[in-house]
C-alpha cells in the first residue's frame, strides 16, 4: 500500500500552496469596498478559496487523489448532501416573499372564485 | 473514534472476524471517511445556521465580526497547516514502517496542536475581557442600537459555539495521537500495518479542513477594524 | 469472541446463546448475535412504556372534554409517547435487532466489521434512553417530540433539555449502527456474494444506513443549539433576540422526515424476505425493489419541507418541496407491485410471518396514499396539524413498521432462539392486530378531516363519536400486542425445536444452525447462487417444514 | 354551533369546495388503488394457496421471454404514478397558490396570539377574544403574530391555516359564503392550554354584522390609534421632514444604503419601527430610535395599518357603508406613484 504515499517533495509543496492561497484569502478580505455587491463578491471568493484549500487537503494530505473510487464516493457524498440541507433551506430564505398585497391578485367575488384566475 | 483506530486484537494485527489484513485495513479507512461524513454533517448544520444569519443580519454580522483579531486567526491557521503536514508526514513514514520517525512527527503534530491551543486560548482570555461573551453579565460590547447588539450577540453565539466544537475535536484528536506515538514507540506498526496512523490523520486532517472554513467565516467578516491594534 | 473459552463437549451443539451464562458475556459481548439481543430487550421495554402511555392518551379521550387527565399531564403524556416510540422505538427497532443479527449471516461475514462500536452503540442507546425515559416520567417534558422553538428552547419549564441529551446520545448508537452495516457491506461479504446476489433485506439496510449516518449528526447539532439556547439564552431560535423559530424546523425535519424512511425501510426490508419465501417464488423485479430502496433514501432527503407548509416557509420553496415530495410515491408504489407481482401464481402459505408481511402491503399502501393527500398544496393546508396526520404516520409506521417488525421477529424466531413460535397463537394475533390496528387509526383520517387539531386534550362534542372508535380499537390493539409478548416467553421453554431452516427458505442465514454458532458459520460459505432461488427449491416441497438442508445459497447441491 | 355528530366538516366558502373536490378525487384514486392491491393480493392468496404435494404451478419459473414482460410491468408501474403525481401536484399547487395570495381589497382583522388566546381585532376597531365576527360574502384577510411562541390560527370550515409566529407577520385570507358559526382552532403546538386556545367564527349577513357592529360599544379603528401613536411618538417631527415620507410607502420598493431594495410590506414596517437600524433607506441617515420594548403588539400593527392607510393601498379608512349590496365596486388600487412630500392628514400638528 506504500504506492499511496507521496514523495514527501509534494506534501511540502501542497503546504506552501496552502500557506500561499491563505494569504490569498487574507489579503483580499482587507479590499476596502462598502459596496453590497462587491463585498458578496469577495465573500464568495473567500469561500471559494478556503474550498480550494479543503480539496487540496483531501486530494493529497489524505490521499484520496490515489483512493480508490469508493474512497472517492465516501468522501464527496457528505459535501453532496450538505448542498442539499443549504440549497432547499437558502431557497427558502431567499425567497420569503413579501407576503400580503405585495402579489396584487385581483379581487376575487363571491361565486366566482373558480374564474378568479 | 478511538474504536475506528484501534479496532484491533490485543496482541495480534488482525482482529477475529477479518479474514486479511487488507479486508481490515480497508474496513477501517472506509469506517473513518463514514465517520467523517457524519462530521461534515455536523459542522455543515452549524454553518447552514450561520449561514442563514450572516445573509439576514450582513451589516451586524461585519459589525461583530471586525471585533476578532485576524492576525491571531491567520497564524492559527498557519500553525494548524503545519501540523497537518507533520501528520501527513507520519503517515508517509508510517508508510515506510520507520516507527522513530512517526513518534517525532505525531510529537510534533500534537504540538503545534498545542500552541492553536493556545493562541486559541489567549484569544479567548481576550475576548472575555473585550466582553465579547454573548452572555448576561458578560456581554460589554453593547451597541447603542438593540438591533446590532442582539445581532452581534448572534455572531458571537456562532464564534463560540463553532470554535469551541472544533477545540473539542482537536483536544480528542491530540489524545489519540498521544496513544498513536505511543504505539509507534513500543513498535507496533509495521509497514504493512499502519492504518491506526492513516485513519487518525484522516481525522486530523478533517479537523484542519474544518478550521480553513471557520476562519473566512469568522475571522475575515471585517478585518481591518483589528489589524494594528 | 476472539478468546472462547472452551466450552466442555455438551448434547447439544455450542451457539451463540450457550457459550456461556455469566453476566459479563452479555454485558460485554461483542457478537452482534447477542447484541441484538441486547437491543431486543430494550427497544421491547421502550416500546410497552411507550405504549401504556398511548393507552392512557386514549382512555382520556373517550370524552371531549377531557377528564381523565389535566392538561399538562396530557402534553406529558403524548410528548413521552412519542420521543420513546420514535427516537428510542422505531429507529433502531428492525435496524439493530434484525438487522444487528441477518446482516453478517445473510453475506456470511463472522460479525459486523466493528464489534465494539456495536457494542457501545447499544450503551449509548440505553444511557439516552434512560436520560430520556427518566427525564420525560419524572417531571415530564411538555414539548412534543418535535421539540419546537421558540416554546421548547424559551417557554417549556419542563426537563427539556435531559430528554434532548438523551436523543443526542440515542443518535450516536444509530450513527454507529449504520456506519457498521455501510462498511459490513461493502467489505465483509463472502466470497461470491457480489452486490446483486445480495438478500434485499441488506439492500433495504443499506439505504436505511445512509440515511442514519448522514441525518443524524443534523438533528444532534440542531438539539445541542436548543440546549445552548434554553441554557444560555443564545437567540438562535428565539425570535426576540434575533433568530428564526422556522430555521429550527428545516433542521429538524432535514433529519426528521429522512427519519421516516429509517423507520419503514428495513420494514420493507424484511417484507422483501417474507414474501418469496411463503409464496415460494423468486421475488419480482429484484433490481427494481434494490434500487427503489436506495431511491427512497435520497429522495427522502429532499423533501422535507413538506412538513412546514403553514410554517410560514416561502411560497416558492412550498411548491419545491410539494413536486420533490411525490417523488418519494414512485419507489414505494414500485415496490408494492412488485411485492404483489411475487404473489401471482406462487404458492402461498398463510402462516404468521406471511399474515403479517400482507397486512403490511395494505397497511403500508394505505398510508403512503393518504401521503399522497399530504404532499398535495392544497389538501395539506387543511389537515396540517391536524388526526389526519397522525392517522396517516401511524399507518406508515404502525402499520407498516411494527407489523414488519413483528412478521420479521416470528419469521426469524427459530434462527435466533432455536424455538418455534405458536403458529395457532401467532395468527390470532395476527389478525387481532390488524383489526385493531385499522379501528383506532382510520377513524382518525376522519377526524383530521373534520378538523381535530393534533395533540389536544380536549375536542368539540360532534368529534366523539369516531374518538371512542378509535379508543375502542386501540384497547384491541394492545391485546394483540400483549398475546406475542406472552408466547415468544412461553416459546423459550416450550417450544418445539427449530430445525436450521424450518421454511426451507434461501439465504444463508439458514444455512448455519438455529442458534447459529458464535463465529455464525462453521464453514464459511461460497456464494454462487442468486437470492430468492425457490425455482431451484421446487422438488422440496411437498416435504414437512422440519426438512433440513437446502444449501440453495451457497452451492445449490442440495437441488437434485 | 352545530355539535351533531358529522363525517365531514362544514363546508362555508368556495375555497372550501375546491378543496375537498380535490380531496374527493385523490380519495377516488386512492380507494382504487387499495382495492386494486387488496383485491389482488387476496386473491392470488386464495387462488395459489399452498397445496400439499402439488407445486407444479412453480415449475412455470420465468425464463428469458418472461423477464420482456417484467421489464415492460415495471416501465408501465414507474410511469403511471409518475403521470398521476405530477396532476395531483398541479392541481394542489393552483388551489394553494390561488389561498396564498390575499386579495389587495379585503378588510383586513388584525390577530394577535399568545398563550392561551386569541386577540382580534376589526378594521373598525371593535374588539373581540376567542371570537370573530365576519360579514358573509367579504373578504377576509387576516394580519397575524404571535407574541410568544408559534400559534396556529385554523379555520377547518374554509379549509385555511397558517402559523402565527413571534417576531414576523403571516397572513391568511378567506371569503365566508355561507353565514353560521364555524371553529377556530390552535393548530400548533402552544403549550399548557393548547386545546383551549379555541374559538368560533361568526359569520352573519352583512347587514347583520353592520347592525352587530355597531352596537358594540365604539373602539378606536386601528387606522386612528395609529395615527394618534404616530404623532404621540413623534414620528411626525422626522417623517415629515427629515426622514423617509410615508405617504405611498406601503407597496413600493425602497432603495437601501449600500445597495439592495426591499419592498415596503407589513413585515418591513413593523421591523423599522422596532429595528430602525435593519434596513436603511438610501440617502436617509440612520438616526430613528428603536420603538422595541414601547410598543406593544397591538400598538405596532396599528401603525403599521395607519402607514398603509397613507398609501391609500386598503380599504381603510374603513367605511361600513361598504358593506351594503355586494354590488358595491371596491377600491382600485394606485400604482405606487413617485414619492410627495409628505401630506399629512388632516388633524396631525
Amino acid at each position: 500500500m506504500s504506492s499511496q504515499a507521496n514523495p514527501v517533495k509534494v506534501y511540502i509543496r501542497v503546504f506552501i500552496a496552502l500557506l500561499v492561497l491563505l494569504f490569498l484569502t487574507v489579503a483580499l478580505a482587507f479590499v476596502p469596498t462598502r459596496h453590497e455587491t462587491a463585498r458578496n463578491l469577495l465573500t464568495t471568493i473567500g469561500f471559494t478559496i478556503a474550498g480550494t484549500k479543503a480539496v487540496l487537503i483531501i486530494l493529497w494530505f489524505m490521499h484520496v487523489k490515489a483512493g480508490t473510487r469508493l474512497t472517492w464516493i465516501f468522501a464527496a457524498s457528505a459535501f453532496v448532501w450538505l448542498l442539499i440541507l443549504f440549497a432547499l433551506t437558502m431557497n427558502d430564505y431567499m425567497t420569503r416573499k413579501e407576503i400580503a398585497n405585495v402579489y396584487r391578485v385581483p379581487t376575487v367575488r363571491a361565486g366566482s372564485m373558480n374564474d378568479a384566475r | 473514534m478511538t474504536e475506528l483506530a484501534t479496532d484491533l486484537h490485543p496482541n495480534k494485527a488482525l482482529a477475529h472476524h477479518f479474514t486479511d489484513m487488507p479486508q481490515q485495513r480497508e474496513a477501517v479507512t472506509l469506517g473513518m471517511w463514514l465517520f467523517l461524513a457524519t462530521e461534515v454533517m455536523l459542522f455543515g448544520a452549524i454553518f447552514l445556521a450561520y449561514t442563514v444569519y450572516r445573509h439576514q443580519y450582513f451589516d451586524s454580522f461585519r459589525a461583530a465580526g471586525g471585533h476578532l483579531f485576524v492576525s491571531f486567526g491567520t497564524i492559527n491557521t498557519c500553525v494548524l497547516l503545519t501540523s497537518s503536514l507533520m501528520m501527513a508526514l507520519a503517515v508517509h513514514a508510517a508508510h515506510q514502517g520507520d516507527s522513530k520517525k512517526i513518534v517525532r512527527y505525531v510529537l510534533l503534530t500534537i504540538l503545534f496542536g498545542a500552541i492553536f491551543l493556545g493562541i486559541k486560548m489567549t484569544e479567548y482570555v481576550i475576548d472575555t475581557r473585550e466582553g465579547l461573551v454573548p452572555l448576561n453579565g458578560w456581554w460589554k460590547a453593547q451597541s447603542p442600537d438593540l438591533r446590532v447588539d442582539r445581532e452581534m450577540r448572534l455572531f458571537f453565539v456562532f464564534y463560540f459555539t463553532m470554535t469551541l466544537l472544533h477545540a473539542i475535536h482537536m483536544t480528542i484528536g491530540m489524545a489519540i495521537l498521544a496513544v498513536i506515538a505511543w504505539f509507534a514507540h513500543r513498535k507496533r506498526f509495521s509497514a504493512e500495518d499502519y492504518n491506526p496512523v492513516d485513519v487518525t490523520g484522516l481525522y486530523w486532517h478533517f479537523v484542519d479542513i474544518v478550521w480553513v472554513f471557520l476562519f473566512p467565516a469568522l475571522y475575515l467578516v471585517h478585518p481591518e477594524m483589528h489589524l494594528f491594534k | 469472541m476472539s478468546s472462547i473459552p472452551y466450552y466442555p463437549a455438551a448434547e447439544r451443539p455450542q451457539t451463540y446463546l450457550n457459550w456461556s451464562y455469566r453476566v459479563k458475556s452479555w454485558l460485554f459481548t461483542r457478537d452482534h448475535k447477542r447484541i441484538a439481543i441486547l437491543y431486543m430487550l430494550s427497544i421491547t421495554l421502550f416500546f410497552f412504556i411507550g405504549g401504556a402511555a398511548a393507552v392512557v392518551m386514549r382512555l382520556h379521550l373517550l370524552t371531549p372534554d377531557g377528564t381523565l387527565v389535566q392538561a399538562d399531564t396530557y402534553n406529558r403524556l403524548f410528548t413521552l409517547h412519542g420521543v420513546v416510540m420514535v427516537f428510542f422505538f422505531l429507529i433502531p427497532s428492525i435496524p439493530a435487532v434484525l438487522g444487528n443479527f441477518l446482516i453478517p449471516l445473510m453475506i456470511g461475514a463472522k460479525d459486523l466489521a466493528f464489534p465494539r462500536l456495536n457494542l457501545a452503540s447499544w450503551y449509548f442507546y440505553m444511557v439516552g434512553g434512560l436520560c430520556a425515559v427518566i427525564a420525560l416520567v419524572a417531571g415530564g417534558v411538555d414539548t412534543g417530540w418535535t421539540f419546537y422553538t421558540p416554546y421548547s428552547s424559551i417557554y417549556s419549564n419542563t426537563n427539556v433539555v435531559w430528554a434532548i441529551a438523551g436523543i443526542f446520545l440515542a443518535g450516536f448508537s444509530s450513527i454507529f449502527t449504520g456506519l457498521n452495516f455501510i462498511v459490513t457491506m461493502h467489505k465483509m461479504r463472502a466470497p461470491g456474494m457480489t452486490w446483486f446476489k445480495m438478500p434485499l433485506f441488506c439492500w433495504s439496510h443499506y439505504a436505511t444506513s445512509i440515511i442514519q449516518v448522514l441525518a443524524t449528526p443534523v438533528v444532534a447539532i440542531t438539539l445541542v443549539l436548543v440546549i445552548i439556547e434554553r441554557v444560555f439564552h443564545a437567540g438562535i431560535f428565539d425570535p426576540s433576540l434575533g433568530g428564526d423559530p422556522v430555521l429550527f424546523q428545516h433542521m429538524f425535519w432535514f433529519y426528521s422526515h429522512p427519519a421516516v424512511y429509517i423507520m419503514v425501510l428495513p420494514g420493507m426490508a424484511v417484507v422483501s424476505e417474507i414474501i418469496p419465501c411463503f409464496a415460494r417464488k423468486p421475488i419480482f423485479g429484484y433490481s427494481f425493489i434494490a434500487f427503489s430502496s436506495v431511491a427512497i433514501a435520497v429522495f427522502g432527503f429532499l423533501v422535507w419541507g413538506h412538513h412546514m407548509f403553514v410554517s410560514g416557509e416561502s411560497m416558492y420553496s412550498a411548491l419545491i418541496f410539494s413536486a420533490l415530495s411525490f417523488s418519494v410515491a414512485i419507489p414505494s408504489a414500485v415496490k408494492v407491485f412488485n411485492w404483489t407481482a411475487t404473489l401471482y401464481k406462487g404458492s402461498i402459505s398463510s402462516a404468521t410471518p406471511m399474515l403479517y408481511a400482507l397486512g403490511f402491503i395494505g397497511l403500508f399502501t394505505m398510508g403512503g396514499l393518504t401521503g399522497l393527500f399530504l404532499a398535495t398544496l392544497g389538501i395539506d393546508v387543511h389537515v396540517h396539524d391536524t388526526y389526519f396526520i397522525i392517522a396517516h404516520f401511524h399507518y406508515i409506521m404502525v402499520g407498516g413498521a411494527v407489523m414488519a417488525y413483528l412478521g420479521g421477529l416470528h419469521f426469524w424466531w427459530p434462527k435466533i432462539t432455536g424455538r418455534m413460535y405458536p403458529e395457532f397463537m401467532g395468527k390470532i394475533s395476527a389478525f387481532i392486530i390488524f383489526l385493531g390496528f385499522n379501528l383506532t387509526f382510520f377513524p382518525q383520517f376522519l377526524l383530521g378531516y373534520l378538523g381535530m387539531p393534533r395533540r389536544y386534550h380536549s375536542y368539540p362534542p360532534e368529534m366523539q363519536v369516531l374518538n371512542v372508535l378509535s379508543s375502542a380499537g386501540a384497547s384491541i390493539l394492545a391485546v394483540g400486542y400483549l398475546l406475542p409478548l406472552g408466547y415468544f416467553i412461553w416459546s423459550l421453554r416450550y417450544g418445539k425445536i427449530a430445525p436450521t431452516n424450518p421454511y426451507l427458505a434461501t439465504g444463508l442465514e439458514w444455512q448455519t444452525t438455529s442458534p447459529p454458532p458464535p463465529e455464525n458459520f462453521d464453514v464459511p460459505p461460497i456464494v454462487t447462487e442468486g437470492p430468492y432461488r425457490y425455482d431451484l427449491m421446487v422438488s422440496q416441497l411437498g416435504t414437512p417444514l422440519i426438512a433440513e438442508g437446502a444449501r440453495i445459497q451457497t452451492t445449490g447441491s442440495a437441488v437434485k | 354551533m352545530d355539535t351533531s355528530f358529522r363525517l365531514l366538516p362544514q363546508q362555508a366558502s368556495d375555497h372550501a369546495a375546491s378543496v375537498d373536490h380535490l380531496t374527493l378525487a385523490m380519495l377516488f384514486v386512492s380507494v382504487f388503488f387499495t382495492v386494486l392491491i387488496a383485491t389482488l393480493i387476496i386473491y392470488f392468496a386464495i387462488r395459489y394457496r399452498r397445496r400439499p404435494a402439488s407445486p407444479s404451478a412453480l415449475k412455470e419459473a420465468p425464463k428469458s421471454g418472461a423477464k420482456h414482460g417484467a421489464l415492460v410491468l415495471e416501465v408501465t408501474w414507474t410511469v403511471i404514478p409518475l403521470i398521476m403525481v405530477a396532476v395531483m401536484f398541479l392541481a394542489g399547487a393552483r388551489v394553494f397558490v390561488r389561498s396564498q395570495q390575499p386579495p389587495v381589497d379585503a378588510m383586513t382583522f388584525n390577530v394577535v396570539g399568545k398563550q392561551w388566546m386569541w386577540l382580534l381585532q376589526h378594521p373598525t376597531g371593535v374588539r373581540e377574544t376567542n371570537a370573530l365576527h365576519v360579514p358573509a360574502g367579504k373578504l377576509i384577510r387576516l394580519l397575524m403574530i404571535s407574541e410568544d411562541v408559534i400559534h396556529d390560527f385554523g379555520l377547518p370550515a374554509f379549509r385555511m391555516k397558517q402559523d402565527v409566529l413571534p417576531g414576523r407577520y403571516t397572513s391568511e385570507w378567506f371569503e365566508p359564503t355561507v353565514p353560521g358559526e364555524y371553529h377556530l382552532f390552535c393548530d400548533q403546538y402552544c403549550g399548557s392550554e393548547h386545546s383551549k386556545m379555541v374559538g368560533t367564527i361568526f359569520v352573519m349577513e352583512p347587514a347583520q354584522y353592520r347592525q352587530w357592529v355597531e352596537g358594540r360599544p365604539a373602539d378606536v379603528p386601528p387606522r386612528v390609534a395609529g395615527e394618534k401613536l404616530f404623532a404621540q411618538y413623534g414620528c411626525v417631527t422626522c417623517h415629515a421632514a427629515r426622514g423617509p415620507t410615508m405617504a405611498g410607502l406601503y407597496g413600493r420598493t425602497v432603495d437601501l444604503e449600500g445597495g439592495g431594495t426591499v419592498i415596503a410590506d407589513e413585515n418591513y414596517l413593523r421591523e423599522s419601527i422596532l429595528y430602525p437600524s435593519a434596513k436603511i433607506t438610501r440617502g436617509y441617515p440612520p438616526i430613528m430610535p428603536s420603538f422595541r420594548g414601547q410598543l406593544t403588539e397591538e400598538q405596532v400593527m396599528d401603525l403599521v395599518i395607519y402607514i398603509k392607510s397613507l398609501a391609500g393601498a386598503t380599504t381603510e379608512p374603513y367605511q361600513l357603508q361598504n358593506l351594503g349590496p355586494a354590488t358595491q365596486p371596491h377600491r382600485a388600487i394606485p400604482g405606487p406613484g413617485p414619492s410627495q412630500p409628505t401630506q399629512l392628514p388632516k388633524g396631525q400638528p
